[in-house]
């Protein structure tokens, strides 16, 4: 059986819950081991950081998908000012999958665009688990062609399991919806940065990361479609999920390695959710210096070096 | 429609080529028919084009099988027939699946490229074929797409891809899904450029392919009964567990839904191609 | 109570035959009346022309609408040769109310659009009396664009009683649609012809009628709203829809005195539905004349002619 | 979120001019708030903006309110505003109801234009006032738009026009229809120059309005509770004979379909207006 939850941080509580014990059982006693609890304690420190220093595939995505993990909302709400949402594709609906407005950063207008997962159920339900329906990306469609005619910068953060697989997504154009925004992202003449802040799940996480800039926070992973679809269809065996996603090279480090993400911003201990301020200043200065450097060129220059990063992608043999 | 239609349509000579024979080799014996349950044999199938004589179920046609249908004969160049695709990520049996695929269709990869005329008409032609790994887009594929389309610019001339693709080929994890931006990047520049673009949805044409070049054309065509959807049905039948509607993700269905200019009989199909080349193009061999 | 049918040459047909009848019984009683049944006959059509020549608002208004009047789709097969049908908005439906395509007119291409109105209830429910929703809108809007790209002059052809009221046409944006191909039509760089072959109805019909050149038959009408529903909002009764029709000014020939409408194209005696070989020759004779004229302009002087002629529409006091 | 926004806002101070007073003659006496019923005295609607203290609906602004709430004191100058309609077919009545929508608003017309500025930045300002034959478009609404547009152009500073009307004026007969073409092309020119246009959709905006400029803003706010459609609810329950959904074509409904960026309770309106100024203008005063 899979593990479906990451459970390594309540088995080091209980674990240091007990040592908590142990130190104070031996105080009552008038045990003196402090050298030695010390001595212990930083053992104990070295194996946790140990472990969070080699996370497997499997637990990044876990942990990538972890509920407590700081929403798309949560890091916009931080780290903008003067934040306006927008909705709608003026067409059919407004997807609560997919948030986007206008906000400052650092005193730039710019327009941020990203994924919205909920916290608890009735949160998800909201917001459809941040799958997207076709609404949702011809609102960033809308939303990137406006923040080009105000020579805006697009921000993007990902954290989708990917886009929703339902009769009403296919009725109305989820295929042609997700290639309209891929192709819109690599005409823009602004730049753009996107950042995996959790959850990169297919096509649906793709049509927001088209950039010139990819930012993956450390424990975030990006995949071509969720490791237990893929055991499942190539292996026939979902079961083997863990084995898959080892396979499928889908952490932060494995996309960088592969040339297609460009930084990778370090996870407080524990993952995102155990530090939030922490990461999401960490977050903040990584965008204001892309930014910055993407600023710096003119728009025709920024295009045509999306253009060559996203040409030059894929490996072959030729002869 | 289809009436009127067939009293213009041309018999397309199919032409004897090596490959054609390589890819039709069960030329004796009978197919059943999926849809209507007919024996046809192979040579009544072959003649029409691979179309039902009974009920119009369009078999699928393999990549070259396509290409002597569409293209007139003996004009087809292929592009790039040397590139080949890598086991980049060492995924466990890539290696052992091209190699399987490369022997069923004596295909490199599931997307053949080329210059052909269509009517007289110079244009770039594409074609899948769903028995290489169900036509899954890999770093080759994508690559293929761009040279082609970067060929088109050149040339200033259309573009023409028949699809059909179960997604991308996640043996290449997320090379495979920067395919989809890469062909998408293309597409883009081709576009600028004023020239024409079209696709022909075959059954299946699905996952990233569906969710990005097979989108973008500006005249987007599909073969009567083909499954066209970006999800496929099989997860969204896990996702929603209820009963999916009857021509679901069908081509009827994505017609009516708006997803596609127009469902073409094969028996037509050329007519319909040429004609759209002539309103683009002006006069023929203009 | 207001008359709601044409039922002119149904009373004529009677007097027709009555008159036979009595030519046949005098032939069989040999009552030489040669002479005088001539006369007659001559006073009769006298008659019957000057009533086409001086048809009420209303009776046009009953006229443009009548079922025997020939559709979009036979014009436009009548017309142009190779026209491919292309379908759908890309986004929801293919809507049945507004057909469109490529096709040639005397070796031009062009792309065609038009509202189509079916015959007899069955078609009429298929394409929805002629009636769009946002996706017919949507559909015009892609098709334009796509003339556009291929530097296509757009032909439309106009014959609907107004956009569809109905929820789900509201739910999916009529209002924004409609606007948005007004809008569109404006920034258009190829020359645009439009022909109100029908019912010109409303908003609905406005949205294929920003043109270079409005082309009237001469039975059609271009209206504001429906006498109907105009009498009904304005003067609280419906029953009165027959004198709003002459209120309204809706005529081809008040829309051309009102410097909207360009030409008038003549219909043969009795409407276009009694020859519509005849009905379609001239309005392709115009069609292709005013192309001609439209397409020895500049790109950029037929969008400011269009300008000039959409700016300067509407009277006022200034003082 | 209403809540931090609510922090934020800052009293508008309403100067005493003369238009002000004139549109709120009945400065005596209590409304009955249209929603919860309760009877709110004049004095306090106005302090609160027109918004019912206890249940938040909003009642109309006249033109001239609308203005005094929205730009900054003192700031406004009116354009065009000896533009008046004529009765140009002749039509029956129209010259009676003309002359009484005049004496009972102090309005030409149905739609105010002018230059002020909003937290100190330079805008062009329009309202509409539904008072005057339902802010109704005819060609006199129609060239103060364009001319409002033609304005913001020259000046090359955002467009913001707070929408009102049921649709065209008949009485015009095709003018009327025509002027839905007419804004749309100077809105066309205006937005090629990369220039801001907003909309304030407050009720009723439906008809001709709203299938036009209304529209065709880049970012269209609405408020809470306004009607917003094309064609009337009365006409739709005729057509369909069905029951309408509960809150069928109000801003809430609107939102939920797409068809607008955002509901904004009046009380923050202005803080918002200046956010999204400041956004696209850069820093105050910039
Ligand atoms: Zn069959
Ligand atoms: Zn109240």
């Amino acid at each position: 059986m899979v593990k479906r939850h990451f459970d390594y941080e309540e088995k080091y509580k209980n674990l240091q819950g007990k040592f908590e014990e142990l130190q104070e059982l031996s105080k009552n006693l008038q045990f003196d081991l402090t050298n030695e609890f010390k001595l212990m304690e930083k053992k104990m420190k070295d194996i946790r950081d140990n472990k969070y220093q080699n996370l497997t595939a499997w637990e990044k995505i876990l942990l990538s998908r972890h509920q407590e993990r700081p929403t798309v909302r949560d890091y916009i709400e931080f780290i903008f000012d003067d934040w306006i949402e927008m909705h709608g594709d003026r067409c059919y609906g407004d997807d609560r999958a997919v948030i986007g407005g206008i906000a400052s950063l650092k005193g730039i207008p710019v327009t941020v665009l990203g994924h919205q997962k909920g916290r608890g159920t009735n949160e998800n339900l909201h917001t459809n688990f941040g799958m997207p329906h076709p609404e949702g990306y011809r609102k960033v469609e809308r939303l990137i062609l406006q923040a080009e005619k105000f020579k805006r910068p697009v921000l993007t953060l990902i954290d989708t399991p990917g886009a929703y697989p339902g009769v009403g997504a296919e009725e109305r154009g989820q295929a042609g919806a997700i290639a309209q925004v891929l192709m819109t992202l690599c005409s823009l003449k602004v730049p753009i940065i996107s950042a995996v802040t959790g959850e990169g799940g297919s096509g649906g996480a793709l049509a927001l990361a088209v950039c010139d800039r990819l930012l993956m926070l450390s424990n975030s992973v990006f995949s071509v479609a969720s490791a237990e679809a893929c055991a499942s269809i190539i292996w026939k065996d979902a079961g083997r999920a863990e084995e898959m996603a080892s396979a499928l090279k889908l952490t932060a480090q494995d996309i960088k390695d592969l040339g297609i993400a460009d930084e990778i911003i370090e996870e407080p201990m524990g993952g995102a959710h155990k530090d939030f301020e922490t990461m999401a200043k960490k977050l903040e200065e990584s965008l204001v210096s892309n930014l910055k450097e993407l600023l710096a060129l003119e728009s025709h220059e920024l295009n045509e070096q999306r253009y060559k990063r996203l040409r030059q992608i894929g490996r072959f043999q030729e002869n | 429609m289809l009436k009127s239609a067939f009293g213009k349509q041309k018999l397309i000579p199919i032409p004897d080529s090596r490959e054609y024979m390589q890819s039709t080799e069960k030329d004796v014996g009978r197919e059943k028919c999926p849809s209507c349950s007919r024996r046809v044999s192979e040579l009544e199938l072959k003649e029409n084009h691979k179309v039902c004589p009974e009920c119009q179920y369009h078999f699928s046609m393999t990549a070259w099988e396509r290409i002597h249908f569409m293209a007139d004969p003996d004009t087809f160049q292929e592009f790039n027939s040397d590139l080949r695709s890598i086991n980049i990520l060492d995924f466990p049996g890539y290696d052992e699946k091209l190699e399987s695929a490369m022997k069923q269709t004596g295909l490199k990869e599931a997307l053949v490229t080329g210059q052909c005329t269509i009517g007289g008409y110079p244009v770039i032609l594409g074609t899948m074929d769903s028995r290489f790994m169900m036509a899954s887009m890999g770093s080759v594929a994508g690559e293929k797409v761009c040279r082609a389309v970067e060929k088109a610019i050149d040339l200033k001339i259309p573009l023409i891809l028949c699809t059909a693709s179960g997604g991308a080929r996640m043996q290449e994890g997320m090379l495979s899904l920067m395919q989809m931006a890469k062909t998408s990047a293309v597409l883009d520049r081709f576009h600028q450029q004023g020239l024409l673009y079209m696709t022909l949805l075959t059954n299946p044409t699905t996952g990233g392919v569906s969710a990005s070049f097979a989108s973008l054309a500006d005249i987007i065509l599909a073969e009567p009964g083909a499954l066209i959807g970006f999800a496929g049905p099989r997860v969204i039948k896990q996702t929603i567990s209820e009963i999916l509607p009857a021509d679901f993700q069908k081509a009827e269905f994505m017609l009516k839904h708006g997803m596609v200019d127009k469902i073409v009989n094969r028996l037509v199909l050329k007519d319909t191609v040429e004609s759209l080349l002539r309103l683009h193009l002006g006069g023929k061999n203009g």
